[in-house]
């Protein structure tokens, strides 16, 4: 569904993405691991229209996403949730959640129909309804990061490390989490970037390695993979 | 006391003019993170529209009340004209440009909208009184007030209150504080950032314009009178600490009160009030009464 | 009033109801080459933060050879001979890499005297042997913001180093860096550390790393010092494996 | 370093006014302008905007008047005395303001100068007022002469003060203490932490740009011989910093290239288009702004310069 084809980024005079080729298949989850500063989350943001790409093809469903700006990229139902959590810390949660219903321009009922999804998808978040954004602790902010990404992301979600910052019970439960997401959500797909993947193993469907810009191997992370695709 | 009052009278209304210059300048900033030297421009020109509306308006005989009506729409006109404008075409270039540039490309800006004015309307102060005829005056306790200036006051609170419900009520007011937030974000999740800012941008010129129109109901329009705004504007917004609204109300109040009380005891250095008390807060507060400084991670 | 090196004492810092920092006491001697580990968010970070005068410990005291430094700014700790190494490599992105040491080299042999050029015999034959020693020396006159993240890495200790300071204190010295570059930089750095004889902390994520250069470890988690010892003995303690290696 | 152009520039400010006598004014004014824009200058390389430099122009400019009201004219006595004068202000002024980045070092600069131009305008018995204060006829050691020698001697003066002042600025850019200021722009913190007062730093610039910016009112005060407080207003604040970058802030010549370029416009602009040369100036900024990020010093050496971060 989404295709990345000799993608280049440059950021102040360095090219960050070299050669970037990336095609990410609709229900699958796919891990981009590397070390920092190999070009992860430059990868997830010139996805999402944050970046100027210089050259190269980025296209989403055969439509050619490098003409459109990053707000119509979501509207497209790509969500994206940053390493660092960025909630916005005036609102509540759930206002936080609803900010893309408003901002996409939703009605009353399909907002409310997606808040109930996510709300059933995620059941720590209600009772965090009424918690302002900036009052979260790390854990819990993650979560609803996860969830304004859902929102948003109806066909496909970025997670930008999303153990990063976690301490390690906090990070099994997030892992629980995503994995019970995957289970509920088949037709979703994910691309994850992490640089320690050891907690994601179960639910990676492919795994690829990113080094100084450019995408190197490609290798499935499952044997079974081919046979649980769709 | 008795000649306090209505010199707290005047200083209010001052203050609500100042105010209205502010208040855009705080929005803008806290939106688009521009200091806007051109501000000053846009309530001096809403105030020659207004002036020239008004004299229209009263020249064809229309009824003299129609003068407020005018002002509004003068300062609407100019905001719908220059705010996308402007906005779209400088403003927008200078984004994520070094401050020195984005500061340069407005204030090029100011002195081109100064001669432009100069070259429109010429030297000679421009004036209407209608408005302020048209309110009358009352007198409370045998000290006499110009309906005008308490109507401004009440204008200035009005105006803060409604831009107050406006960014926590409604889906702009939502969309503007998200942006301001994390503008990054804010485009992921769908909101159209470009259009925020020019809504915001223009949002910030109706208001400078409405300042200048309803000074120009209270004092003659004259060049310089932009340049004046502008300097008095970013007093107040540095006291209040930019991007805030409450802040910028309460520092137009102190500011409008500190110029009464020089007036009260030493007249001749009236104008240098606001700066000493913008020097004083920024010493004690360095980012405004209202703001906070950002820390660093490291 | 004990030998050592760097001691802190009760140090907390609590804001907002969180406490970065919880009562830390520990003491570090002099050539000691110590490892801080711990999980992201435990206040390892904010412990270097502490010591180096950007953040002021609400409780606590903190002593360099048994001077209180408690509270002074970063610029007054540096000059007492604490230096340090950033997370994210703080460097003058304006200047050539050579140009960023000599800048350091003069705060150290002296930095005021407005007619005397920056770039100077003096400062060259201080800064070119320190980035030989970093083996740096082919980029020195590069601009910084070519450089690659390690060797940014390597720079930015580079001008900690130029201070000749007492204390390195160094946070996440190989984050960011390759695996393939990692134990050559660890080894670089260390070679470096004893030859100006320096002691240094430093925060390490990597437990390879840790394995084989750390003389001490301490273990953090939630503002605490929860374990001390030698690398072997706290490395094999499974507490510290599950909570901190992140290992089941 | 290519010396060739600044001698060319040099030898043609020295020479043409002796074909056309009236340039010698506007070189001199030009001059003087450049020596507050390379104030601002200064301050610019440490990414910090000064709307209110206009207050040290202005401080020299009066300082000389005063001073020739008490009847010190000696040329050589009014530049060091209003060199120190302005730079003990500019010690005061920046202990306070130093303290401060951004925005709102901008506006404090706009605060104290807006608060010097509303004493210098309202203080009447003292300054004049609007009507601004006269300056003496100067003298030089001892001794007063003709206008015409007086003007010969404020044009080769200015340039010969130019050239030193100009090679002692460049000096000090090359120190430590000057490659500190882009320091500070790039990375404050890791200057803090290398020991380093990033305060003394800027402090010991501050009082340089507020010097420079004095000796540039001395110059200009004597040359007109009539000093008003315009010449300390904020949008004269705002043209200096114009002139800076229109120049470019990057190096000694950059500035007075800015404040020669500035005084061209006016002068031409003032034939055609008196009553709109803010006009012409905001043009001329916003295309160079626009097309030349070197500012015009860059095009005349057609080199690269960076433009700064772009956050």
């Amino acid at each position: 569904m989404l295709e990345m084809r000799s993608v280049r980024v440059v950021r102040g005079g360095f090219a960050v993405l070299r050669d970037i080729d990336l095609s990410l298949e609709s229900g699958r989850t796919t891990l981009l691991v590397g070390r920092n500063g190999a070009g992860k989350t430059t990868t997830l943001r010139a996805i999402m229209g944050l970046l100027p790409i210089e050259a190269g093809e980025l296209a989403y469903d055969g439509a050619d996403l490098r003409r459109m700006r990053a707000h119509a990229r979501a509207a497209l139902g790509i969500g994206y949730a940053p390493e660092d959590r960025r909630l916005i810390p005036e609102f509540t949660v759930e206002d936080n959640l609803l900010l893309p219903s408003l901002a996409l321009r939703l009605s009353a009922k399909q907002a409310r129909e997606r808040l109930r999804m996510i709300y059933d998808l995620l059941p720590e978040l209600p009772a965090l309804r009424a918690r302002l954004g900036g009052h979260l602790s790390g854990g819990q902010g993650k979560i609803v990061a996860l969830g304004r990404a859902l929102m948003v992301g109806t066909r496909l979600v970025l997670l930008d490390e999303p153990f990063q910052g976690l301490a390690p019970a906090l990070a099994h439960s997030y892992a629980e989490t995503l994995a019970r997401v995957r289970a509920e959500r088949r037709d979703l797909t994910l691309l994850v970037t992490e640089s320690g993947p050891q907690l994601l193993e179960a639910l990676v469907d492919v795994k690829l390695q990113i080094e100084r810009g450019r995408i190197d191997s490609l290798a499935p992370a499952r044997s079974d993979a081919a046979e649980s695709a769709p | 006391m008795s000649i306090v009052l209505p010199l707290l009278v005047d200083g209010l209304a001052e203050a609500a003019l100042i105010f209205f210059v502010a208040v855009g300048l705080t929005l803008v900033f806290s939106v688009l993170r521009i200091l806007n030297v051109a501000h000053g421009s846009f309530y001096s020109i809403g105030a020659y529209v207004a002036v020239l509306l008004g004299t229209w308006v009263i020249g064809r005989g229309y009824a003299p009340a129609l003068t407020f009506l005018s002002m509004l729409l003068a300062a609407a006109l100019v905001a719908v004209v220059l705010g996308p404008a402007i906005e779209r075409s400088f403003v927008r270039w200078t984004y994520g440009r070094p401050e020195a540039v984005q500061i340069l490309v407005t204030f090029a800006l100011f002195l081109i909208f100064e001669d432009l004015q100069k070259l429109a309307f010429g030297v000679q102060p421009y004036s209407q009184d209608a408005p302020m005829q048209l309110l009358g005056v009352s007198s409370i306790a045998g000290v006499v007030y110009l309906n005008y200036s308490i109507a401004l006051i009440v204008l200035a609170v009005a105006v803060a209150a409604g831009l107050r419900l406006l960014l926590a009520r409604t889906r702009f007011g939502k969309l503007v504080t998200a942006v301001v937030a994390d503008r990054e974000v804010a485009q992921t999740l769908g909101i159209n950032t470009e259009r925020v800012f020019v809504s915001a941008f223009t949002l910030g010129v109706f208001l400078a314009a409405l300042g200048g129109a309803l000074a120009s109901a209270t004092s003659g329009v004259a060049p310089g009178l932009g340049a004046e705004a502008i300097v008095l504007g970013f007093a107040v917004a540095a006291i209040g600490g930019l991007g805030q609204i409450e802040g910028a109300l309460l520092a137009a109040v102190i500011v409008g009160i500190s110029r009464v009380v020089a007036i009260y005891f030493m007249p001749e250095l009236q104008p240098v009030a606001p700066y000493l008390v913008m020097l004083t807060v920024l010493l004690v507060r360095p980012f405004g009464l209202f703001g906070s400084p950002a820390m660093r991670r490291l | 009033m004990s030998a050592a090196l760097l001691s802190a004492a009760g140090v907390t810092l609590s804001f907002g109801g969180v406490r970065a920092a919880d009562g830390v006491d520990v003491e570090v001697d002099t050539g000691e080459f110590l490892a801080i580990i711990g999980p992201n968010g435990s206040g390892k970070t904010t412990f270097l933060n502490l010591c180096t005068g950007y953040l002021r410990p609400t409780a606590g005291s903190i002593r360099l050879e048994g001077r209180d430094i408690t509270g002074l700014s970063p610029r007054a700790i540096a000059r007492l001979g604490i230096a340090r190494a950033f997370q994210i490599p703080q460097l003058f992105a304006e200047h050539s890499l050579l140009e960023n040491v000599m800048l350091a080299v003069a705060a150290e042999q002296g930095f005021w005297r407005p007619l005397r050029p920056l770039d100077r015999p003096a400062h060259r034959k201080a800064a070119l042997p320190l980035l030989e020693l970093m083996k740096l020396d082919e980029h020195a006159e590069r601009a910084v913001s070519e450089l690659s993240e390690g060797i940014r890495k390597l720079a930015d200790i580079a001008l900690a180093l130029a201070l000749r300071p007492k204390l390195l204190l160094l946070d996440e010295p190989t984050s960011g860096v390759s695996n393939a570059e990692k134990f050559a930089l660890v080894e670089t750095l260390a070679a470096a550390l004893h030859n100006e004889n320096v002691t240094a902390v430093f925060v390490e994520h990597d437990m390879e790393v840790v394995r084989s250069y750390a003389d001490r470890v301490l273990v953090w988690d939630q503002g605490r010092i929860v374990a001390d010892g030698p690398p072997n003995a706290i490395l094999s303690d499974p507490r510290v494996l599950q909570n901190v290696v992140g290992v089941t | 370093m290519q010396l060739i152009p600044y001698a060319v520039a040099m030898a043609g400010i020295a020479t043409l006014p002796l074909a056309f006598p009236w340039l010698s004014f506007l070189f001199v004014l030009a001059i003087a302008m450049g020596f507050a824009a390379l104030g601002v200058a200064l301050l610019l390389r440490a990414g910090l905007i000064s709307i209110g430099h206009a207050m040290f122009y202005g401080l020299g400019a009066y300082a000389t008047a005063f001073l020739t009201r008490w009847g010190v004219t000696d040329l050589m006595l009014l530049l060091v005395g209003t060199a120190a004068i302005s730079a003990v202000a500019g010690t005061l002024v920046g202990a306070f303001v130093v303290r401060y980045r951004a925005i709102f070092f901008a506006m404090l600069n706009l605060a104290v100068s807006m608060v010097f131009f509303t004493l210098v305008s309202k203080l009447y018995a003292l300054t004049g007022g609007s009507d601004g204060m006269r300056v003496g006829a100067p003298t030089l050691f001892g001794r007063a002469y003709s206008r015409a020698v007086i003007e010969a001697v404020l044009l080769y003066g200015s340039l010969a003060l130019l050239v030193v002042v100009g090679f002692l600025v460049h000096r000090y850019l090359q120190s430590s203490m000057g490659q500190a200021l882009s320091a500070v722009h790039t990375n404050e913190i890791r200057l803090a932490y290398l020991g380093v007062s990033v305060r003394a730093v800027l402090l010991a610039a501050y009082a340089a740009s507020a010097a420079l910016a004095g000796i540039g009112g001395f110059l200009a005060a004597v040359a007109i011989g009539h000093v008003v407080p315009e010449m300390t207003y904020w949008t004269a604040s705002g043209q200096l910093v114009l002139v800076a970058v229109l120049g470019g802030a990057g190096t000694v010549a950059g500035p007075f290239i800015g404040a020669f370029f500035l005084e061209a416009v006016r002068s031409l602009a003032a034939g055609y288009l008196a009553e709109s040369w803010n006009l012409v100036i905001g043009v001329a900024l916003l295309v160079v702004i626009f097309f030349l990020p070197g500012g015009l010093h860059g095009l005349m050496h057609a080199g690269f310069v960076p433009r700064g971060r772009a956050a």
